[in-house]
């Protein structure tokens, strides 16, 4: 039994099957990706995870739990984190203000009013943040506007910001889109380190081969909406379904 | 039912308004990404082109008539306009009494200039400035303006009467087999009704069939790749603007035979033409045309003594009651695009 | 040079105390025992008129006439209707010996930000006496301040039945005739005209001044033979009336009622021309409208419009009697144009607050109060003219008229029809339609 | 001090010295001179700036950190005008009990708005407001103000106010006829003349102003809060709040109903110094003047909306009163032609033109002054210190030599 067990979900949109009959099982602890060309669905996948989208039928379970009809809030409370294509972050703040959120978030809930106190008197979470931006290596940059940063720095932002809610499963959607080849390999290491220091699980979209044979321990492929085959990265690489997908070569 | 046939009536005729200055609003928001609060003063700008109009025509020289006393106990002052001298009384009453019509021919390259004069000017510069700031900035200019035609034609509404032809009303009820009386229409306002059709007809085709409105319609839907595009955006904001503020201005000259226009005019349509356009839904014009039309048809019909007995008041939030209601059940308005203005 | 002392004025002014001014110990009473009496050589009066908004133009006319009047209480210009007045206290030196002079306002046409305009005048400025205005709502807002503050308020335009009724103040003065005074001088006139067995069909702006007129024309006309068809309110800020407007003809009514003012009275009345109601005949009879509250500012607004449609108005610059002339004379000759209706009123306010300060001698409130209260007068362009006791209204004739056919002039709209006879228009202070408040006592704010 | 960093309660401090001594600096010009005209020290303008500025906080406090922008806002004002004078007509004189229901009944109102209007954002949400703000005004104005129906909730046009016939119940056989804090009536005025100057010292002016602290203090506090980060990041980024765990309806709910209540404050307190309710206090331009007074003085900061609403209650209560003679007054040292044609041009931005020069400055500051005022002070700021370093650049580059 995996941690995350997704089983028949379909999702039509219109006249478009965008998720046919889809299974997959994620593994506690392994770095799993998932892989498939433009439009096989990976997106849709992913949003169905979060709570974004509703699946038509099927069931997803995080933990023995089902996290249909669930907000994201709800379903990042219950231990997943998500990271975005184009790193999501608070621009307008400071990247100590971006660290410590997610800590307000893990520490409070969703929602805690908590109008009178000063943050500075929040000695558990500065704490936490500042731990959080060493971690990262960013301890320098804590002041700094978080909108101002490269798209490196505010990926590794974004990556340690959910890093700080220890979550159970993250998942990160291709983590290295419109990279360059050294921010790339940095982020790849990043993950690699993470991976090592904790336990974690990781459900990752890739476009990129290079990452994902870096990292991933198992790998689904996607094509138009259906589960093709999931194997270790080794019997992908040479998987003929694959190949047909990826290159519409008949085998 | 010849009641209801009544206030439809009505309803396109109000809707006609709400749509040609809602429609200039989403032109200007859809292809500029800006908010701008100044629409309705360029409205009343065209209100009072066809006031100058009428001054213009009207420009006379003065006779003293000794047999005629002033309020003073003075001869009489006769003004005489040069238009009866020139062309004979007859022609020149007639000229006269067309000076709304007229009064397009000025208001088209007035509006084009201010158009271009307000864009180049001040609303270049707020382009990517927020929202909020769009909207002040451009709310001190419509003061600013009204205030000016406040200063130079006073406070009080100005009759601008529809030439006589236009004069009186129709009657439809014996058309359509009801008693006479039954539904009766004002000619100017089918006049104004028609005009709104061809206007709004004539900004789709633009946009529909030229290259430029296609380039337009592109900006539109992403302004970005447009841009990217090389294709110079600037100047064709600048037209943008001019058109918008055209068909504003000429809206605005119809529609003084209606009501006779003041400096205020535009502050009071503000509000309802951003109701207007929200409801249509951001930056979609076949929205903001829809929904001018519909607010103004269930604003007629809750003005209606039969409605208004059971819900006395009805009439006076009965728009603000639908914006909110379609708002809360269709989340981006009639016809809006995801994403837009909703950060 | 720190001279630390606390000013004459400078007691604590309790509002407390207010409105027994007269009972304080005597060392907590100023010398003068009221609020901002005038100390120097001059008395400053505030005239608080709408500047901005709608009605603006009214304000500005107002204004020139406040100004004529500081002119002529100064012994400057012509002395205008100071030449007339029956009264002839006022010397032509100022009000009391003093130098008048004056502050000025922007109500903006709301009760808050005139209520504000007026109290900057009573508080910064020292203004002893309070006036303009253009609206009901605005009146009766600071007629309730200058009681509470202690200082007189001669109110400008305000028509509603309300200001000299349920919201009538001691401090507080009408010139202006009210809802009432026009239906009263109305109804014979329609009546005569349009005969006895008609249908009226009322429009009414659907706020206080609109409520009291509809009441007012209703009864005056129903008591004569009337039926009234409907009664329709529309909204304040409505601009286009014609969903309101095409019902009326299929309503079985030959009149329509416009209990409209200002702008919403043009378009309105635009409107209904255009529907062509006035060349319909209904019940065999011609469909006639009426518009109970003429004001020659906002008729021509209208334009041709107001051709032949009645209504009343409270004075008209094309009275022939010698006041009415003495003033269109100066007001004409300064301005280049004749007064408004508003601007009559302001103007004889200020005479009359200036006339009974000096026969009372004092410019306090109270005996102000006292010199107006039953006070007879002419000469000031309305005939005889009683400032009742009762409810601080005045009465006089009113005036019918009619919008003119041929006009000479931009400011030859109207036509008077008939002076209805001040007689006819008299009511008692407890009348219904007036009742509920109390008048109170004078307030000297001090 | 206070719980505050020290930036903080200096600026409190500084607040707190403006208001105590407002009835000084507002009125620096002496009686009878041509620049009296400019003193703005009398009651009903000192409370008026204090009221507004309380006013503009709270917005500040949703519009500024959250960035939804109501338009809405006068409605709670209203409401909470009301609220007072009905307290006033029902219990008594007594200031208190009106502004706490005052505060109250703005907050219940924000709550139904708030919680209908929040779930649409972006100008979707600012039309929400609106409607609810002009269906409140509209109906204030006549359905709900009959004077002659047995609902009278508003007295229409008039404006709601206290009659004698009220009964008053709590009121007590020796207490004031107006508003008053335990029988110290609100317009009680102490006044100090020093020379040929005039001070006045109100007590209804002291009650605000020590209600402004209160309320500029809790909007720190909240600025400075876990919420208040919160809420600036609901500004920043609300996607990445939900995926955070982060439920942004109660936060922004929560901050519009702070608003709200800061709002219902502030129409207590007018009602307070002035016991008489209009309608057009809901009207939409009166929310859309808190609007510009936050963004003119400088969304997003401490001191700004109180500035803003400052600057533009001076303009519309000084302003307005300058008329003709009074420039005649000014100008008439200038000889006569230049005198008229001085006039001639001043005369069209003062008295009736005051909102030309009002829009003109909208435009100005938004033009030149993105930030607002604040921005403006800051930028003088730095004007001032870089020429202070740069006088003590150059004595350090001078100094180095000699080393």
């Amino acid at each position: 039994m995996g941690i995350l067990e997704v089983k028949n979900v379909n999702k039509r949109f219109g006249g478009l099957q965008a998720l046919g009959d889809v299974n997959l099982s994620v593994a506690e602890n392994t770095v799993h990706a998932i892989i498939g060309p433009n439009g096989a669905g990976k997106s849709t996948l992913l949003n169905c995870l979060v709570g974004k989208l509703i699946p038509d039928t099927g069931s997803v379970m995080f933990d023995g739990q089902s996290v249909l009809g669930r907000s994201p809030y709800e379903i990042n409370q219950m231990g997943i984190s998500r990271v975005f294509q184009t790193p999501e972050i608070f621009g307008d703040l400071t990247v100590m203000e971006n660290m410590m959120i997610p800590c307000f978030a893990k520490r409070d809930g969703a929602f805690e009013l908590n109008a009178l106190n000063s943050v500075g008197n929040q000695k558990d979470i500065i704490e936490r943040a500042e731990h959080m931006l060493e971690d990262m290596n960013m301890a320098d940059k804590r002041h700094m506007h978080a909108a101002s940063m490269s798209r490196g720095d505010k990926r590794r932002l974004e990556i340690g910001m959910c890093l700080s809610q220890e979550p159970r499963l993250l998942l990160l959607d291709e983590p290295t889109a419109g990279m360059a080849r050294a921010d790339t390999n940095n982020t790849i290491d990043l993950l690699k380190q993470i991976k090592q220091e904790r336990d974690i699980t990781i459900a990752i979209i890739e476009h990129d081969m290079h990452v994902v044979f870096s990292l991933a321990e198992r790998i689904t492929v996607l094509a138009q909406g259906t589960p093709l085959v999931e194997d270790t990265p080794d019997k992908i690489k040479g998987h003929p379904k694959v190949r047909e997908a990826y290159l519409g070569e008949s085998a | 039912m010849d009641a209801i046939i009544l206030q439809i009536l009505n309803g396109l005729d109000k809707g006609s308004a709400y749509a040609l200055i809602a429609l200039g609003l989403t032109l200007i928001f859809g292809t500029l990404g800006v908010v701008n609060f100044a629409h309705g003063a360029l409205f009343m700008i065209g209100a009072f082109c066809a006031v100058s109009m009428q001054r213009l025509l009207n420009l006379s020289y003065i006779t003293l008539d000794e047999t005629q006393k002033d309020f003073l106990g003075n001869p009489l002052k006769v003004k005489t306009p040069y238009v009866e001298s020139w062309f004979g009384p007859d022609m020149g009453a007639a000229i006269i009494d067309w000076s709304v019509p007229l009064a397009i021919l000025l208001a088209i390259p007035v509006m084009i200039v201010v158009g271009i004069v307000m864009e180049r000017g001040l609303i270049k510069h707020f382009y990517k400035r927020p929202h909020a700031d769009q909207i002040l900035v451009t709310f001190g200019l419509a003061i600013v303006l009204q205030e000016i035609i406040k200063h130079y034609y006073g406070a009080n509404p100005i009759p601008t009467p529809a030439p006589d032809a236009f004069k009186g009303s129709f009657d439809f009820g014996v058309m359509l087999g009801f008693d006479p009386n039954a539904i009766i229409y004002p000619y100017w306002r089918m006049v104004y009704f028609a005009f709104a059709v061809v206007i709004i007809g004539a900004v789709f085709a633009f946009l529909q069939f030229t290259t430029f409105g296609m380039v337009v319609r592109a900006g539109m839907a992403d302004r970005e790749t447009v841009g990217l595009l090389g294709i110079n955006i600037n100047r064709r904001f600048t037209l943008m603007f001019a058109l918008a503020a055209a068909v504003a201005g000429m809206a605005g000259v119809m529609y003084t035979p209606i009501n006779s226009p003041n400096y205020h005019m535009g502050m009071d349509f503000l509000v309802l033409s951003f109701v207007v356009v929200v409801v249509g839904g951001m930056g979609s014009l076949p929205g903001a045309v829809l929904a001018g039309f519909m607010l103004g048809i269930l604003e007629a019909f809750a003005s209606m003594n039969q409605i208004k007995s059971i819900l006395p008041g009805i009439d006076q939030i009965i728009i603000y009651l639908v914006a909110i209601v379609i708002l809360l059940t269709r989340p981006r308005g009639l016809m809006g695009r995801k994403g837009v203005m909703e950060e | 040079m720190s001279k630390f002392h606390v000013s004459r004025r400078g007691v604590l002014r309790t509002g407390a105390l207010a409105g027994a001014g007269l009972a304080l110990p005597t060392y907590l009473r100023a010398d003068t025992g009221y609020l901002n009496a005038p100390t120097g050589s001059s008395v400053t009066l505030g005239f608080n008129v709408p500047q901005t908004g709608p009605y603006a133009d009214e304000g500005a006319d107002e204004l020139r006439a406040f100004e004529l009047a500081v002119e002529h209480l100064n012994g400057e210009g012509d002395g205008g209707m100071l030449n007339t007045f029956s009264s002839k206290a006022l010397q032509g030196n100022g009000i009391l010996g003093k130098k008048v002079e004056f502050v000025t306002g922007d109500t903006q046409t709301k009760s808050d930000a005139a209520r504000a305009s007026a109290k900057s005048m009573i508080e910064k400025d020292g203004a002893i006496m309070i006036s303009g205005g253009s609206s009901s709502g605005v009146a009766v807002a600071v007629q309730g301040l200058c009681q509470d503050a202690g200082v007189i308020f001669m109110a400008g335009l305000t028509h509603s039945n309300d200001t000299t009724g349920k919201d009538k103040k001691a401090n507080g003065f009408r010139h202006f005739f009210n809802a009432y005074m026009s239906a009263a001088a109305l109804a014979p006139v329609l009546q005569k005209l349009y005969g006895s067995d008609r249908k009226a069909y009322h429009l009414t702006a659907d706020y206080t001044w609109g409520w009291t007129q509809e009441e007012s024309i209703a009864a005056a006309t129903e008591a004569m033979g009337w039926e009234t068809v409907n009664k329709v309110r529309t909204p304040l800020a409505a601009t286009d009336f014609s969903s309101y407007i095409a019902p009326v003809l299929n309503s079985g009514a030959d009149v329509l009622v416009l209990n409209h003012y200002g702008g919403n009275m043009v378009n309105s009345l635009t409107n209904a021309v255009q529907f062509g109601l006035r060349e319909k005949q209904v019940n065999g009879k011609n469909f006639e409208i009426v518009v109970p509250l003429y004001s020659r500012l906002m008729a021509k607004g209208a334009g041709e419009n107001v051709k032949g449609i009645l209504g009343s108005t409270n004075w008209h610059w094309s009275l022939q009697d010698e006041a009415s002339q003495a003033f269109v004379k100066s007001f004409g000759t300064k301005y280049g144009f004749p007064p408004s209706q508003a601007a009559h009123t302001c103007y004889a306010q200020t005479l009359l607050y200036a006339d009974a300060c000096e026969r009372a001698g004092t410019f306090n409130p109270c005996g102000v109060v006292e010199a107006l209260e039953g006070f007879e007068f002419d000469g000031l362009g309305n005939g005889p003219t009683l400032y009742r006791a009762a409810d601080h209204q005045c009465f006089k004739d009113v005036l019918v008229v009619k919008g003119k056919d041929n006009p000479t002039s931009e400011f030859d709209l109207l036509e008077v029809v008939e002076v209805t006879p001040r007689a006819q228009v008299e009511y008692a202070p407890d009348h219904p339609m007036f009742a509920g408040g109390e008048l109170g006592s004078c307030n000297p704010g001090a | 001090m206070f719980g505050l960093q020290k930036k903080d309660t200096t600026l409190l401090l500084v607040v707190a010295a403006l208001a105590l001594f407002a009835p000084f600096l507002l009125n620096p010009f002496p009686e009878g001179s041509a620049m009296a005209q400019f003193n703005a020290g009398y009651p009903d303008l000192m409370q008026r700036f204090v009221i507004f500025g309380i006013f503009a906080v709270g917005f500040n406090i949703l519009f500024g950190l959250t960035g939804y922008l109501s338009f809405g806002h006068a409605a709670f004002l209203g409401v909470g005008s009301y609220s007072a004078v009905w307290m006033f007509k029902l219990l008594g004189y007594n200031v208190i009990p009106g502004i706490i229901l005052s505060v109250i009944v703005a907050g219940l109102f924000s709550v139904v708005i708030g919680y209908v209007s929040l779930r649409r954002s972006g100008i979707y949400f600012s039309i929400l407001t609106l409607a609810f703000a002009q269906m409140s005004y509209n109906m204030a104005y006549s359905v709900l103000g009959n004077p002659t129906s047995n609902f009278n909730l508003t007295n229409g046009e008039t404006g709601l106010q206290v009659y004698t016939s009220d009964p008053q119940i709590l009121a007590s056989a020796g207490a004031p006829d107006l508003p008053h804090l335990f029988g110290l009536t609100m317009r009680s005025s102490y006044q100090l003349e020093l020379g040929s100057w005039l001070f006045t010292f109100n007590a209804g002016y002291y009650l605000c102003a020590v209600l402004l602290l209160v309320s500029f203090y809790v909007a720190i506090r909240i600025f400075r809060s876990p919420f208040g980060l919160m809420l600036r990041a609901v500004k920043s980024n609300q996607q990445r709040m939900n995926y955070t765990g982060l439920n942004t309806r109660p936060y922004t709910l929560a901050a519009f109903v702070i608003s709200g209540m800061y709002a219902g404050l502030a129409g207590g307190l007018l009602s307070t110094m002035d016991p008489l309710a209009g309608a057009e206090r809901m009207q939409w331009t009166a929310s859309g003047e808190v609007v510009l007074m936050t963004i003119l003085g400088g969304a997003g900061t401490l001191i700004g909306p109180v500035l803003g609403a400052g600057f533009i209650k001076y303009f519309e209560n000084i302003f307005s009163k300058i008329n003709e003679g009074v420039l005649h007054a000014w100008f008439g040292f200038l000889p006569d032609g230049l005198e008229n044609g001085v006039i001639w041009v001043v005369e069209h931005f003062v008295g009736p033109g005051w909102h030309l020069t009002l829009g003109l400055l909208f435009m100005l500051v938004v033009t030149f002054l993105p930030g607002g005022l604040v921005e403006g002070g800051q930028k003088i700021a730095a004007l001032l210190s870089r020429r202070k370093s740069k006088d003590t650049d150059n004595r350090a580059t001078q100094s180095t030599p000699a080393e």
